[in-house]
């Protein structure tokens, strides 16, 4: 496979990483660092890499921070190196280095306070882009992501020999299980480590497990994924990377968001290596001893060829060995203990490796990779070893990020040295090297244990199995976490540079705990998450302060366990997928009338349907009124939420939830309604109209209908549960059409034949009916948002379409216009009728002039809290109509009102614009305000005050009913 | 978090409502304290950190109004009932 | 006045079929069933159950569980609530409820208001569990199992049928989001092409 | 309008805090550099709890710091403890997204969070300490026309109260921020409302320097010392108990956020608040992808980026009572799905971290600072997910209170009271109902 890094094509393998790849052409520099841009090198085999990380891809698929450690190699990969300038090579950013004195641990918080205009224009901006790792792509992501849920028995976490063996016990039993590993290849250290089990070797015995589970049908294995967080209710998050290793698939997506329900977990996710802090302990060519095992042992990689283990306890030699019988030059090993076990010095002997005990590497050198390093030996002397490998064991860290994400901290345990799980959370054990069992044997018989019990626990018979043979390797270790006679720079956390000079920095100027020290210090906020710094960080801190290290404690663990793109958690929910769209039965039809829409809630809403030749949205909206208040309109409002609201109580069951009486509405009459909150204040207004004495259909503003229903279910369910009602949600049944205008009748007489008698004696104002025509049930009312002699009729949606159109074809020759949201807020406005921009969720019944409404004789939801003194204030805002004094200034809503001539100021606000039309009846623009006092104050002149976006505009408060106040157009 | 409907089953939280401390019952009609007493279901709602009964609306499942029993420092769920028995 | 093209529209009208072909997947739009709601009124559960036996022979269930009977199945929606649906096509069916449980139950037509999907095949459950947060799987969602739930942020109902056969109710005005959705979900199992790099 | 400059003269003027020779600079930085930085001292004293003080504040957040700061500095009284359970800053002012803003709309609000605007303006110099502010602007998407209006409406407000505001059309905001998703949008951005002086301020930092500042004042900041009950005499608060025993006060004071219903019930009071885990995330560092702070009215998701380069972001409440300080998945999903129907350009830049925080949510959004039914108490709570940028005012207003025995003028609306007698100051109208706010 050919890929290029940095410019330059190379050659690699299937299965190789790009970090295996590069390496074996002999490629040691991978990036720079953070603060000081040290070059660096590759560190790790895994996801706690953090040097090695490059940019992936280019333009729109262009990634950054992207670890080389993990990227598998594919066809055509391009990647390059960041945080550099010119080039990886030659990096300016490296002065920084020199300036490391001067930019020590939280130095920003001690400089750059004067003069204090240049924080934003000089230094910080100086900070920004010296700051940062790579560079987000400058276009939308191109790829899908997908989101998928999944229900097991058994989720096993890690797919090393304790999660195959969990797998395994749990699988043949029966479960359901799901064994996720992040890498792209199940076994785990069986990959990198040379072992043995039932005699063969380790990485065969992974082949065949994982060969036995996918012939099992109860077992799904998901490789390339990552369990990154762990969230209540046994819900665990994990990211199944699709198509990264293919690049472009038509159909799949590139990545997959897993939400998985779990009733039992087994945290199988092994241990990382840890290394020690020593002088130059960052340069390229120092890598974790396993890491080093990993390359030779599963890629086939000389990661170099003179090399060095420094270790403090058993694991490491086997590096040295491993090298050794790879057939690369024979390695030295540096021990910091005196005395290692017997059997080591002898097969370290076998095979001609050199073994310096009780001594210390304390530095390193070498300008873009590592050439020798200097060892201080147990006599006070010290040695210089040329080296371009230097492989580091510093002891082993149980992986337990996810056992604390929900709260619970790790316990230290003396004998490893280490943090092991503390309480897990529900449902969770752990088992293998992330609990603490260091050693092949302890993690197959830990993880089958595990299965077992978790199969069992989910009422699974355990068939017993012939537990997979294998020793109980060398594993004794002593804790190193520091070389005190280093001079040099050492480094803690790699990537933000943070070294142990910083640690003792923050301990001098208070920075105790643990979280100060990372807040202060940066330590493990990296792209690790200090994967590999916290715990030596700790161990510093502990040391400086004189406490033990679970005396210090540990920084909390938070998802996600290594980092995931944006895009995979906003899955296929963005651009016009964002949100679901919801359409009327007519959409279509008024799309081809050339209607614009308007968002309310999710619902797309004609705005208003703009015809040829108009060029702005005011004349044809001017047009759409023009039309209702001399001839008829028909407008869409399918979208109000309607709820039948049925059964013997229903009438009671009304009268408490509105403000005014409902159990005196006689069948087939309408009323207009007002409900309020429990403070109060007002909530939702619409008509309800009885069609039988126990059958009322309730409508809703668009808004609020599914919150109206809630409300109504709370009332019905949780307040009254003894009254006997019923509600059902019939928004969607009913398409619903307001026909409005002085001809609307004779529209409607022209459309529906005989089948409903409409003179205003037989049909009058408010009258509502149900009857069938042409083979449907149709029900009419007779409402008016407008004003104008009106009727709303409602069809089955499926017929929607058709009706519409058969208004148009029988309104054609009275002048039919269809109209929008727009032209139906100019009729509101015109009438005073409160809409959304009124009902603001502050405002009383009393302030919208509705307070009337309100019955005495009864209780309802909101009354008492009505009556608060703050409720009841004269001084409160009121709904008023305003016009402008000039009929031809523009009113604009949400301008203020003040008092001519006083100066703009809270204290002299007045109130302020709700809502604002032209009128094209009254050829001026007009407004809806809330003024304090507003219905005393007929007459009084304000002015409107507007600095966002216009000059002040005199005013004239008047009534808010502007056309027709006497109703003489509506009861015609 | 998973919340156990006692109609539709387990169901995770996204498809609830929350509104808060079911202790609250609003007095309803006219006590002679009522006005202190709604004022106080609608304002001085239990806010313990452990165990506490709150009301949730499974409003994307069955639209029944639930009782909770929910540990608010581990987000346990003890139980959940619906608050108007099932019609006889 | 003159005749009128009244041809009645699916919520599914222009949706169906998906872009496929796929694997082991069928989507079928079930339009003309007729659909209701009914809510069983205060004590009157019994009556309900006695009515839905004589009148149609269904035995009530309650649950989250299909009734099925010959004519009509009832979807356990709710404690007290249910979905009803005609076998085939059947443009009464509100109509019929009303007059034969009147007083036992209330019945809200919505033979227009959800649309209906059948989701057929051995991939049915599999693209299914990727939009649906409940589980699938046979043994906690075996046939005659049914539930309300959230779909890529739509609700809906669902209730299986056969091993491999589901019936999903969305709300009408959801119709062309909810397709969308299933088209994402299905897309892997798409017969297509060979993969392309990246760029 | 006489007032205004004398309380706020009153706030800068005041003592000023003596650093022990240790004042941060350029110059101190310089030279400690060529010495091994061997000179530091530490930036507060970790003070043992004497047996009684003149005022107790409970809560080593931003709050409380800033309070203790104000009644050494404005109003002289130096024997005072703040007493933090754990260490300074462990609560929201430790996980907040840092954003602070003047862009209110109602007179109960708007003066008070514009005074904590001016503080922020002249911080780092009283204090000695960068705390990184910086007003790179704070944008407020909408969509709508309605959204426009209410918009204007509260620009407007601003702008009367002498508060910068712009109103951007859509034109505007793709010249400031091309990147924005405007074509293929669910929910097509209109435009925006701008208060250029809007931005961010680096949390900790904020709660290091006021520490450092009120230590230098005589402060005691006392951690690890969780109050676990209160003194009480007949109707009078005297002191509290804590994990390291009983600590006597003429004046306690509460500024504990999250914790205020528990802290406030060991003095048998019930509080019109709810604790609510907030979450926010952030991504990996990356070079500068945005400048100041944008909100996305249609999805749940606001985002600035930091200096170190992360993108840090949020959205809604988790939306249950919780004191479980982390969140769930499904509000994850919506935080990010916000984020790609705004930004789809930082859909490959991964979240590094994610994490709750326990915020005090008031019933009608509105914080409360005032006196308890109890003599000698005083409260500061109520903050909602917004209390950080008032943190200097807070503080201020906070001391005033306790050290003059009556509400500061610009702090005179967070009455306890006022939810009875119907004065909610409810910026959002969604009523006693905190999840929705
Ligand atoms: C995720 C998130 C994002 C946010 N984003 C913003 C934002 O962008 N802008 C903004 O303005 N605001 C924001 N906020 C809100 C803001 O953080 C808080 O309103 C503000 O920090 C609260 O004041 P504080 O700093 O004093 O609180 P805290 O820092 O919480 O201080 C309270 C302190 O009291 C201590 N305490 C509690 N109980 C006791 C006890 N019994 N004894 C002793 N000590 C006790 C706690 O340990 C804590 O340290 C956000 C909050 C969160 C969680
Ligand atoms: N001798 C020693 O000192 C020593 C110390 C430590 C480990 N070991 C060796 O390590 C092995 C331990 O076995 P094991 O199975 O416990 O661990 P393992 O390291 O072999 O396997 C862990 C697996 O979990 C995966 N993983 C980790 N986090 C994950 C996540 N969040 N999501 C998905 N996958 C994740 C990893 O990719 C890995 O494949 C043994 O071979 C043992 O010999 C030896
Ligand atoms: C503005 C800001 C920037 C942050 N940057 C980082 C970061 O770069 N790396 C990191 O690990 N965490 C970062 N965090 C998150 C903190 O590590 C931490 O999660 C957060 O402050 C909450 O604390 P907790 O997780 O310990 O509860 C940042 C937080 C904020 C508010
Ligand atoms: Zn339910």
């Amino acid at each position: 496979m050919t890929f290029r890094f940095d410019g330059r094509t190379y050659n690699g393998f299937a299965g190789d990483t790009l970090a295996s790849a590069l390496l074996a052409n002999g490629v040691r520099l991978f990036g720079r660092s953070f603060k000081y841009h040290r070059p660096r090198g590759v560190l790790t085999a895994g996801s706690e890499e953090p040097n090695a990380l490059v940019e992936l891809g280019d333009g729109a698929w262009r990634e950054p921070n992207t670890r080389a450690t993990v990227t598998e190699l594919f066809e055509g990969l391009s990647a390059r190196s960041q945080n550099r300038w010119p080039t990886l090579g030659v990096d300016l950013g490296a002065v920084n280095g020199l300036l490391a004195p001067f930019i020590a641990a939280g130095f920003y918080y001690k400089t750059f306070m004067w003069p204090a205009a240049f924080w934003e224009k000089v230094y910080e901006p100086l900070i920004r882009h010296a700051a940062g790792l790579g560079r987000a792509s400058e276009h939308a992501d191109p790829d899908d992501y997908e989101k998928a849920h999944a229900f097991c028995d058994v989720l096993v976490v890690g797919g090393g020999p304790a999660g195959l063996a969990a797998a395994l016990a749990a699988g043949r039993s029966g479960a359901r299980v799901l064994l996720c590993d992040e890498d792209f290849r199940f076994g785990g250290r069986l990959n990198g480590d040379r072992c043995q089990i039932d005699d063969g070797p380790g990485g065969l015995w992974a082949e065949q497990a994982e060969a036995e589970l996918r012939a099992l049908p109860n077992v799904q294995l998901l490789g390339r994924t990552t369990v990154f967080g762990v969230y209540d209710g046994q819900t665990y998050g994990a990211l199944e990377r699709v198509t990264d290793h293919l690049g472009a698939v038509p159909g799949l997506p590139r990545q997959r968001l897993w939400k998985i329900v779990a009733r039992r977990t087994v945290l199988a996710a092994g241990a990382i290596e840890r290394s020690i802090a020593f002088g130059g302990n960052d340069r390229p060519g120092v890598m974790m001893a396993s890491a080093v095992r990993t390359y030779v042992n599963r890629f086939g990689v000389a990661p170099g060829r003179t090399g060095v283990v420094f270790t403090c306890n058993d694991n490491g030699w086997s590096t040295a060995f491993d090298l050794a019988e790879a057939g690369l030059a024979s390695p030295t090993i540096v021990d910091a203990r005196t005395a290692p076990a017997r059997h080591l010095l002898e097969r370290a002997a076998a095979l001609g490796v050199r073994v310096i005990l009780g001594a210390q590497v304390v530095d390193t050198a070498g300008a873009k990779a590592l050439r020798s390093v200097t060892v201080a030996l147990g006599d006070g002397h010290a040695t210089t070893l040329p080296a371009d490998l230097l492989a580091v064991a510093g002891g082993w860290n149980p992986t337990l990020a996810l056992s604390n994400h929900l709260g619970a901290r790790p316990v230290w345990r003396s004998d490893l040295e280490a943090f092991a799980p503390g309480p897990l959370p529900p449902g969770m054990t752990a088992a293998g090297a992330a609990n603490g069992a260091f050693t092949l044997a302890a993690a197959l018989r830990g993880g089958a244990a595990a299965g077992a019990e978790a199969a069992c626990a989910c009422g699974h018979k355990v068939v017993a199995h012939d537990a997979p043979r294998a020793d109980d390797e060398p594993s004794a270790s002593s804790a190193l976490w520091h070389v005190a006679a280093s001079r040099a720079k050492a480094f803690i956390d790699f990537q933000h540079d943070v070294t142990v000079d910083d640690i003792v920095l923050a301990e001098r100027e208070g920075y105790r705990s643990v979280e100060h020290l990372k807040r202060y210090t940066t330590l493990g906020m990296a792209t690790d998450q200090g994967k590999m710094a916290n715990v030596a960080g700790l161990a510093i801190m502990a040391a400086l302060t004189d406490r033990s290290i679970p005396e210090v404690g540990v920084t909390t663990a938070r998802p996600p366990y290594t980092p995931v793109a944006i895009g995979a958690f906003g899955g296929p929910h963005r651009g016009p997928a964002f949100r679901p769209t919801r359409l009327t039965a007519s959409h279509d039809w008024a799309r081809a009338q050339g209607a614009v829409f308007v968002e309310t809630g999710l619902w797309l809403r004609p705005q208003w349907y703009a015809r040829p030749g108009e060029t702005d949205w005011l004349q044809s909206v001017c047009r759409e009124v023009t039309a209702v208040r001399s001839a008829v309109g028909v407008c869409d409002v399918s979208t109000l939420g309607k709820i039948d609201v049925q059964g013997p109580d229903a009438a009671a069951f009304l009268d408490r939830v509105y403000i005014n009486t409902f159990s005196a509405l006689p069948v087939g009459k309408a009323r207009y309604g007002v409900m309020l909150r429990d403070d109060g204040i007002v909530f939702d207004d619409g008509t309800t109209a009885r069609l039988g004495p126990e059958h009322f259909v309730m409508t809703t503003t668009t808004a609020n209908a599914a919150r109206v229903m809630q409300h109504l279910e709370h009332a019905r369910q949780v307040s009254w549960p003894d009254l006997d009602v019923q509600l059902a949600s019939i928004t969607e049944q009913w398409a619903q059409y307001a026909v409005a205008g002085p001809r609307a009748r004779q529209l409607l007489e022209a459309m529906l034949d005989d089948a409903i008698a409409l003179s205003d004696e037989a049909f009058p104002y408010l009258a509502c009916g149900e009857f069938a025509w042409r083979g449907m049930t149709v029900r009419l009312f007779r409402v008016s948002f407008s004003g104008e002699l009106a009727y709303e009729l409602a069809v089955p949606a499926r017929h929607g379409r058709a009706v519409l159109q058969a208004l148009m074809q029988a309104g054609a020759p009275m002048g039919v216009t269809p109209y929008g949201t727009e032209a139906l807020a100019v009729l509101r406005i015109e009438k005073g009728h409160v809409a959304g921009p009124e009902l603001n969720g502050t405002t009383t019944a009393a302030d919208l002039g509705l307070g009337r409404m309100m019955a005495r004789k009864k209780d309802f939801i909101g009354r008492t809290l009505a009556g608060r003194p703050g409720l009841v204030d004269p001084a409160r805002p009121a709904l008023v109509g305003l016009t402008a004094v000039n009929p031809a200034a523009r009113l604009r809503s949400g301008a203020h009102l003040l008092k001519t001539g006083e100066k703009p100021s809270l204290e002299a606000d007045q109130g302020y614009l709700t809502s604002v039309a032209y009128s094209p009846t009254l050829e001026r623009w007009l407004a809806l305000a809330l003024v304090a006092g507003g219905r005393e104050r007929m007459g009084e002149r304000l002015t409107a005050h507007d600095p966002l976006r216009g000059p002040d505009i005199e005013v004239e408060i008047c009534s808010p009913v502007f056309v027709d106040p006497e109703g003489a157009r509506l009861h015609a | 978090m998973r919340i156990p409907c006692p109609f539709c089953g387990d169901r995770d939280v996204s498809e609830f409502a929350y509104l808060g401390d079911a202790g609250v019952v609003r007095p309803f009609p006219d006590a002679a304290d009522a006005g202190e007493r709604v004022f106080e279901s609608v304002y001085l709602r239990d806010n313990p950190r452990g165990r506490h009964a709150e009301l949730w609306y499974h409003a994307s499942g069955c639209r029944g109004w639930l009782r909770v029993d929910r540990d608010t420092a581990t987000h346990e769920v003890a139980s959940a009932v619906l608050t108007r028995a099932p019609s006889l | 006045m003159p005749e009128l093209d009244t041809t009645p529209r699916s919520a599914f009208d222009g949706l169906l079929p998906l872009a496929g072909p796929h694997d082991g997947l069928e989507v079928i739009d079930r339009d003309g069933c007729g659909l209701a709601t009914l809510v069983v009124r205060r004590d009157a559960r019994k009556a309900l159950r006695a009515a839905l036996i004589s009148q149609y022979g269904v035995e009530l269930r309650d649950g989250p569980v299909v009734s099925r009977g010959a004519r009509i199945s009832l979807i356990g929606t709710g404690a007290d609530s249910w979905l009803a649906v005609s076998a085939g096509p059947n443009a009464g069916l509100y109509a019929d409820l009303a007059a034969r449980l009147a007083g036992c139950a209330s019945l809200s037509d919505q033979s227009d208001g959800y649309g209906l999907l059948g989701v057929r095949g051995a991939n049915a459950a599999t693209v299914l569990q990727r939009l649906l947060p409940i589980d699938l799987h046979p043994d906690a969602f075996p046939v005659g199992a049914a539930a309300a739930t959230l779909a890529a942020h739509i609700p809906l109902l669902l209730w299986r049928s056969g091993e491999a056969e589901f019936e999903v109710a969305v709300f009408r005005s959801y119709a062309g989001s909810f397709i969308h959705a299933l088209d994402g979900a299905a897309r892997p199992f798409r017969r297509s092409a060979a993969p392309t790099a990246r760029g | 309008m006489g007032w205004r400059p004398r309380i706020l003269a009153k706030i800068s003027e005041g003592r000023q805090p003596i650093f022990n020779g240790m004042r941060y600079s350029a110059f101190s930085l310089a030279r400690e550099a060529l010495r091994g930085h061997r000179g530091w001292t530490p930036a507060w004293r970790d003070a043992q709890p004497k047996a009684r003080y003149d005022v107790v504040v409970i809560g080593g957040g931003g709050h409380g710091l800033a309070t203790a700061y104000y009644l050494a500095k404005t109003y002289g009284l130096t024997d005072v403890a703040v007493l933090e359970k754990d260490w300074i800053g462990s609560g929201n002012a430790g996980r907040n997204t840092t954003i602070i803003r003047s862009n209110y709309l109602l007179p109960g609000n708007l003066p008070f969070y514009e005074l904590s605007m001016k503080l922020w303006e002249g911080l780092e110099r009283d204090l000695n300490y960068n705390a990184m502010i910086s007003q790179r602007g704070v944008l407020n998407l909408y969509h709508s026309d309605a959204q426009r209006d209410a918009f204007a409406r509260r620009g407007n407000a601003m702008r009367m109260h002498g508060v910068d505001a712009e109103l951007l059309d859509a034109a505007a905001v793709r010249r400031m921020l091309p990147f924005l998703d405007f074509d293929a949008a669910r929910f097509p951005i209109q435009g925006g409302l701008l208060q250029p002086r809007g931005g961010t301020a680096r949390h900790d930092a904020v709660v290091w320097g006021y520490a450092r500042a009120a230590s230098a004042l005589g402060v005691d900041i006392v951690q690890n010392c969780e109050v676990v009950g209160m003194i009480r005499v007949g109707g009078r608060i005297v002191g509290v108990e804590t994990t390291r025993g009983p600590i006597r006060a003429s004046k306690v004071a509460i500024s504990v956020a999250g914790n205020s219903s528990r802290v406030g019930g060991m003095a048998g009071l019930r509080l019109p608040i709810e604790s609510h885990v907030l979450q926010a995330f952030v991504t990996e560092a990356v070079k500068p992808v945005i400048p100041g702070v944008v909100t996305f009215g249609a999805g749940h998701f606001y985002i600035s980026q930091s200096d170190k380069g992360g993108l840090v972001f949020g959205g809604d409440l988790d939306g249950y009572n919780s004191y479980a300080q982390r969140g769930n998945l499904p509000t994850v999903e919506d935080v990010c799905e916000g984020a790609m129907a705004l930004m789809p350009r930082i859909g490959r830049v991964r979240i590094l971290r994610s994490w709750g925080g326990v915020v005090d949510m008031s019933m009608d959004g509105s914080p409360i600072i005032d006196r308890t039914p109890l003599d000698g108490l005083y409260l500061n709570a109520g903050w909602c997910y917004g209390g950080f940028k008032a943190t200097p005012a807070a503080g201020a207003c906070l001391a005033h209170l306790v050290a003059c025995d009556e509400p500061h003028p610009l702090a005179r609306a967070y009455r306890l009271d006022r939810f009875a007698t119907g004065h909610t100051i409810d910026e959002k109208g969604m009523g006693p109902q905190p999840n929705l706010h």
